[in-house]
C-alpha cells in the first residue's frame, strides 16, 4: 500500500509488457519476440521491486546489507536456472519445465511464509504496528491469502516433482500408485487441508497452521499426482503451470501488489486453456484425467497379439521397398527423441526426395513427451517447417502412401485406439498408418510404448518392424540406399 | 394501498444503510479492486491463448512458467526490508528458488524457439 | 471513495456481465442473450448505485426527494428511449442509433458538469471538505478527469446529430461541408481545445472553462464531421461509439467508479475494432475517411456515361427470361429498405424456388446505410440464413449465373470501382453482378446512389433496367411469373 | 576501482529515495489503480470483439451503445446526492439522456436480434 506510485506505475508497464508476451508468445512467428518481451517486463518489475519503499527505508537504515542479500539470491538462483536451462537436454524439456514450475510454487509458498513471519514480528514487540494487526485479524485478505498461496505453492512444488520423476523415468515412478487405499488418504489429507484452511484464516499469526498447512499441500501435490499414468504427465504440468500462476496471483493478494495477481492469473488462464486443448487433442476428459488414473482395465498380453504374426526386416530389404516409393510418410515418435535421430531421419527424407520422392512427416499432436515435441526436434534438424503436418491433415492421405516408416512411436500409430473399446487409450485420435502400403516401424524390441499395452500394428500383414535403435537403423538405412 | 408503501420502505431501507457502520471498510474496497485486476487480467489470459497452434505448447508452457515467476518481485521486497529473521531467510530461500524458475524459464524458451527460427545458422 | 465495499462487488459483478455480453453479442447465436444480460448488468449498476453512500445519505437527510427525483429523470429518460427504439422504423436503425450515441455522450459531459458543480459547491461555503479540495488542486485526477470528460461528451453529441441528419438525409446536410475555409476554422478550435484543456487542469474550479470547452468539442464535432461523405457515416459512427465509450470511461476516473471505466473502456476497444473492420470491407484508410471526405476528384457526368445505351424492360419482359433461368441471385441494397420491399423479395425468391429455380441473395458488406442492414432486413422478412451468401463466397459464382437481380444497389455494384482508378470508390471490393449472363437493375431513375457517381453497370449490354419503386416493382414481377 | 562504486552508489540511491516526500501518492496511486482497470479492460474489449461476422456489426453496434449509457450511474448518484443545485439540474439532465441511451439501446438492439431469430412467429 505504502508505495511511490511511479513504483506501481512500473508495475503496470511490467504487467502490459506480459500481456503482450502472452500474445506474441501464441503465433508462430512472433514467440522468440515474446519471450524477450516476458524477460524485459520481468526486468522491469524486478527493477521496481528494488526501489519499493520497505527496500529503500531498510537500505537507508542498515547500508547495503539488504542489497547484498536479494544480489546474492539472484545470482545464486539465476545461475542455476541458467546452467540447468542451457545444459538439459533438449529431450527432456518437458521434465526441465516441470521443475521450473515447481520452483516457482515454492518460491509462492516461501514468499507467503516470510511475509507471515515479518508481518508476525511486526504486529508484536515495542512499536507494534496497527497495520501488521489488522493484517494478522480473522478473515483478513492477508490471511486468507496467505492460507491459499501456501497451500497451493506446496501442492505446484511436489506435484511438479512427482511429474519430474515419472518423466525421468526414474525407477521409483515406474507404476503408476494404484492402490485403492489412496482415496481414504486423499479424503484425509483433504478434511485436513478444509480445516487447516479455516485454522490459518483464523488465526494468521499462529504460523504453525500455516506450515502444517503446507505440509499437507506438499502431500497432496504427491498423492494426486502419483496415481496418474505417465501419459497424461503433459495434461499434468500444464495444469500444475496453471497452479504456480494462481499461486503468485494469490501471493500478490498476500502483499497487495498488483503485477503479481496480473501476472498469475494471466499464467493461470493460460495453463487452464492449454490443459483443455491438450485434453481434447488426446480425447480424454480433465476429470478423468486428474481421477481416473490409467484404471484397471485388463490389457491384453503382448505374447498373444504378436504370437507368430511378426515380420522383421533388414537395412537392405527395406530400402529395397523404398526405392519403388513414390510417396513417403515418416512418423516420429518419443523413440526418435531418445535415439536422437533427428539429423539422421532428415538425412534420409533428403536422400528420398533426391530421388524423386515426396517426403512428409505426420506429427500426432501428443507424440513423444511433450506437446510439440516432434517439432522442436525436427525442427533443430531442420526440416523444412511445410513438410510437418498435423493429423487431420495428414490422415486421409494414408491411402495413397507407399511407405510410412514409424520410428520410435507407438502409441499414436496404435490402431487399437481406434478398434478396441475397452483400451486405455480407446477414443485417442490415431495417426492411420496401417493404411498404407507398407508399414516400417523403427524400434528395439516389442515392448510397449508409454500407456504400456501392446501394438497389433506390429502384428499387421503390411508391417514390417526394424529391430534396431532408432539413430543407427536410419544411418543404414540410408547408407543402403545410397550404395543400393 | 399497498403500492405506495414501496416507495417509502425503499426510502427507509436507503436511510437506514446510511447509518449502517462501514467497518473494514477499506481493506475490503481494497480487496474488490484487487479482484477486478485479477478477474480482467485472468479474463485476458483466456482470450489471448484460446487457439495457439498445437507447436508452440511447449514454448508457450515454459514462457508462461517463467512469468509465474513475478513471485520473485514479492520475494525480493520481503527479504531486503529485513522485517525478520525468520522472514529474511525464508525470503532469501524465495528469492533463489523464484529467479531459478525466472531465468531458468527464459532462458529455456528461448532455446526451444530459436529452433524454430528458420535463420539460425 | 467512501462506498460501502458490498456496492463496489455488486459494480464489479455488473462489470463481468458486460464482458459475457460483448463475448456473447460478437456470436449469431448468442447475441440475444449477450443483449439480455448486459441489461441485466445495467439492473444491477443502477440498482447498486441507488445505495451509494451519498445517495443514502442525501435519502436520510432529506427523505423520498432524492429518490422521486432520479426515479422521475429514469422515467421520462426511459419512455423516451423505449419509445424511440419501439417506433423508429427499422430502415432508420443507423440513425437511431448514433441519436441515442449521441446522448450517451451528452450524458457523460453533463455528468462531469454536475460532478464539477457539486465539488465547487463543496470545497466553498462553511462546512468545506478537504477532499473536495484536494479534487480541484491543478493537475488532479478530478480535473483532468472532468475536462477530458466533458470534451469527448460534447465531439460525441454533436458529432451524432450531424450523423443522424446526414443519414436522415435532412437537405441541411445534403452536402458534404468542403470548404477549405474548414481547416483553417479546425485549427483555430484545436488551439483553443488545447489551451482550454490546460486551463480546466488547472484550474478546475473556474466552470467557465469546462464549459467553454464543452462548447469547443460540440463545435469540433460539427466541423469534423460535416466534411465526411454520407458514404462513410457508418464508419463516423462506430467511431462516435467508441468516443461514447471514452467519455463513460472518463467519467469513471471522475468519480473513481470502476464499472464506468470498464464498461466504457469495453465500448471504446470495440468502437475501434469495429471502424477498423469496417475501414477494411470498404477498403479505405481511417485517416482518409475523417480527413479526406469524398475530395475533389472530377465525376464523370452521368449523361455522357449512359448516353443512348440504357435498354429498359417491363415486368412481363423480364418474367419470360426468368422462366428460362437455373440459377437466380438476387443482390439487395439500401434501395430495398426505401422501398421496404423485403417482403416482396422473399415471395419472388419462393416463386422462383418452386419452379425448380436455385435462388441466392448476395450480401455485400456496405449494402445499405449500416453494417449488417441487408442481413436484417431480409431476416425480418424470414429469408433462410444459408441463403444468404457473403461477398467473397458468391462473386465466384456469377459467371454461371442466368439471372442478377439488382434491388436498390447502386454503388455495391458499380464496375467503376475496379476498373476506374480516379473513381472516388476505387478499389472497394464489389460484387460482380455484371459477369451474369443477364443483368435486371430495379430502381425508380437513373440518378446515383450514396457516393454520388454514375454507373456504367446500367449502360451494359447485358444489363436490362427495371424502372420502378423496387416494392411495386417486385411485386409485378411475381405476379408477371405466376400468370404468365 | 569503478565497478565497486556500482554497489555504493546504488545504496545511497535507494537510501535517497526513501527519505524523498509521498506527496499525493495516495491520489497518484489510485490513478494507477484505475489506469490499470482501464487498460486490462481495453484489452479485453479488443480480443472479445476482434473477428465479429459483418452481419452482426449493426446490433453490436447498438448493444455496446446501450452499455456505454453505464454512465448513467454517476448521473444517478450526483443527482441523488443533492449537493448543489446546478449539480443537481445537470444531473437530473445527465440521467434523463442516460436513460434514453439505456433503455433504446437495449430495446432496439433485442428488436434487431428478435429478426435474426427463426423462431419468431
Ligand atoms: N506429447 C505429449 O504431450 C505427451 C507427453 C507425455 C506422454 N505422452 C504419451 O506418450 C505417448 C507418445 O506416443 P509415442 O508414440 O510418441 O511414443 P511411445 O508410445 O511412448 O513409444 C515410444 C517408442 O519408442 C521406442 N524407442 C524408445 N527408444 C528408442 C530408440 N532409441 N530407438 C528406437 N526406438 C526407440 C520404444 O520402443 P522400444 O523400447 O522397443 O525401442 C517405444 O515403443 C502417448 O501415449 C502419449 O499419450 C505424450
Ligand atoms: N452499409 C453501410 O455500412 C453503409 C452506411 C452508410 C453508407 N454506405 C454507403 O452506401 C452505399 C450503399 O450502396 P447501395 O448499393 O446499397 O446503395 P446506394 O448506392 O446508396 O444506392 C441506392 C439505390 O437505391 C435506389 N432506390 C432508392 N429508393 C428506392 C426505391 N424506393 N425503390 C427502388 N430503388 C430505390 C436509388 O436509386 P433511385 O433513386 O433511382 O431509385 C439508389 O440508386 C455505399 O456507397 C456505401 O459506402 C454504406
Amino acid at each position: 500500500m505504502t508505495s511511490h506510485a511511479w513504483i506501481n506505475l512500473a508495475y503496470l508497464a511490467a504487467s502490459m509488457l506480459f500481456i503482450v508476451a502472452f500474445k506474441l508468445m501464441s503465433g508462430p512467428r512472433t514467440a522468440g519476440r515474446g519471450n524477450a518481451i516476458g524477460a524485459a517486463g520481468m526486468a522491469i518489475a524486478i527493477l521496481a521491486a528494488c526501489f519499493d519503499p520497505k527496500v529503500t527505508g531498510a537500505v537507508a537504515a542498515n547500508g547495503a546489507w539488504p542489497l547484498i542479500l536479494i544480489g546474492a539470491a539472484a545470482t545464486i538462483g539465476g545461475s542455476i536456472g541458467a546452467t540447468m536451462a542451457l545444459r538439459y537436454p533438449m529431450t527432456g524439456m518437458p521434465q526441465m519445465v516441470a521443475l521450473l514450475n515447481g520452483f516457482g510454487g515454492a518460491a509462492s509458498a516461501l514468499v507467503a511464509g516470510a511475509e507471515l513471519a515479518s508481518t508476525v514480528a511486526a504486529a508484536g514487540g515495542e512499536s507494534a504496528s496497527a497495520a501488521a494487526q489488522a493484517s494478522l485479524a480473522p478473515w483478513s485478505q492477508f490471511g486468507i491469502a496467505t492460507a491459499l498461496t501456501g497451500l497451493i505453492g506446496g501442492l505446484t512444488l511436489f506435484g511438479s516433482l512427482m511429474a519430474f520423476g515419472k518423466l525421468e523415468e526414474l525407477k521409483q515412478f515406474k507404476k503408476a500408485w494404484t492402490d485403492p487405499k489412496r482415496h481414504w488418504i486423499n479424503a484425509g489429507l483433504a478434511i485436513a487441508m478444509v480445516a487447516l484452511l479455516v485454522a490459518v484464516c483464523m488465526a494468521p499469526e499462529r504460523q504453525f497452521f500455516f506450515w502444517l498447512l503446507v505440509a499437507v499441500g506438499c502431500t497432496l501435490g504427491c498423492t494426486l499426482t502419483l496415481p496418474i499414468g505417465g501419459a497424461d504427465m503433459p495434461v499434468v504440468i500444464c495444469l500444475l503451470n496453471s497452479y504456480s500462476g494462481l499461486a503468485a496471483a494469490a501471493a500478490g493478494f498476500v502483499i497487495d501488489n498488483s503485477v503479481l495477481v496480473i501476472a498469475g492469473s494471466l499464467v493461470g488462464a493460460s495453463g487452464l486453456i492449454l490443459t483443455a486443448i491438450m485434453c481434447e487433442a488426446m480425447n480424454r476428459s480433465l476429470v478423468g484425467v486428474l481421477f481416473g488414473g490409467l484404471g484397471t482395465v485388463a490389457i491384453a498380453d503382448g505374447d498373444d497379439v504378436y504370437a507368430g504374426k511378426i515380420k522383421s526386416a533388414a537395412a537392405e530389404e527395406i530400402a529395397m521397398i523404398l526405392e519403388g516409393a513414390d510417396r513417403v510418410v515418416i512418423v516420429p515418435g518419443y523413440g526418435l527423441a531418445v535415439a536422437q535421430a533427428q539429423h539422421a531421419v532428415r538425412e534420409l527424407s533428403d536422400v528420398l526426395e533426391a530421388r524423386g520422392c515426396e517426403v512428409e512427416f505426420a506429427i500426432h499432436p501428443v507424440a513423444g513427451r511433450m506437446p510439440g515435441h516432434m517439432n522442436v526436434l525436427l525442427a533443430e534438424a531442420d526440416v523444412a517447417y511445410e513438410k510437418l503436418r498435423e493429423m487431420d491433415d495428414i490422415n486421409p492421405t494414408f491411402a495413397e502412401t507407399d511407405v510410412a516408416i514409424v520410428i520410435g512411436a507407438n502409441d499414436v500409430v496404435n490402431p487399437a485406439a481406434r478398434t478396441d473399446p475397452s483400451s486405455p487409450i480407446a477414443g485417442m485420435p490415431i495417426l492411420d498408418v496401417d493404411k498404407a502400403r507398407t508399414v516400417v516401424v523403427v524400434k528395439r524390441s516389442l515392448s510397449p510404448g508409454f500407456a504400456g499395452i501392446p501394438n497389433p500394428l506390429f502384428a499387421a500383414d503390411n508391417t514390417l518392424m526394424y529391430f534396431a535403435d532408432g539413430k543407427k537403423a536410419i544411418l543404414d538405412l540410408t547408407a543402403a540406399i545410397q550404395t543400393g | 394501498m399497498p403500492t405506495m408503501l414501496m416507495p417509502t420502505m425503499l426510502t427507509s431501507l436507503l436511510a437506514e444503510t446510511a447509518a449502517l457502520p462501514a467497518v473494514g471498510e477499506d481493506a475490503f474496497s481494497g480487496f474488490v479492486r484487487l479482484l477486478t485486476v485479477f478477474l480482467l487480467a485472468m479474463w485476458v489470459g483466456f482470450e489471448v491463448i484460446t487457439k495457439v497452434p498445437q507447436r508452440l505448447h511447449t514454448p508457450l508452457t515454459s514462457g508462461s512458467n517463467a512469468i509465474s515467476g513475478v513471485t520473485a518481485v514479492g520475494a525480493l521486497v520481503v527479504t531486503a526490508s529485513l522485517a525478520s529473521t525468520a522472514g529474511t531467510v525464508l525470503g532469501f530461500l524465495a528469492t533463489t528458488f523464484a529467479m531459478v524458475n525466472v531465468v531458468g524459464g527464459f532462458v529455456v524458451t528461448a532455446r526451444m524457439l530459436q529452433m524454430f527460427n528458420p535463420k539460425k545458422k
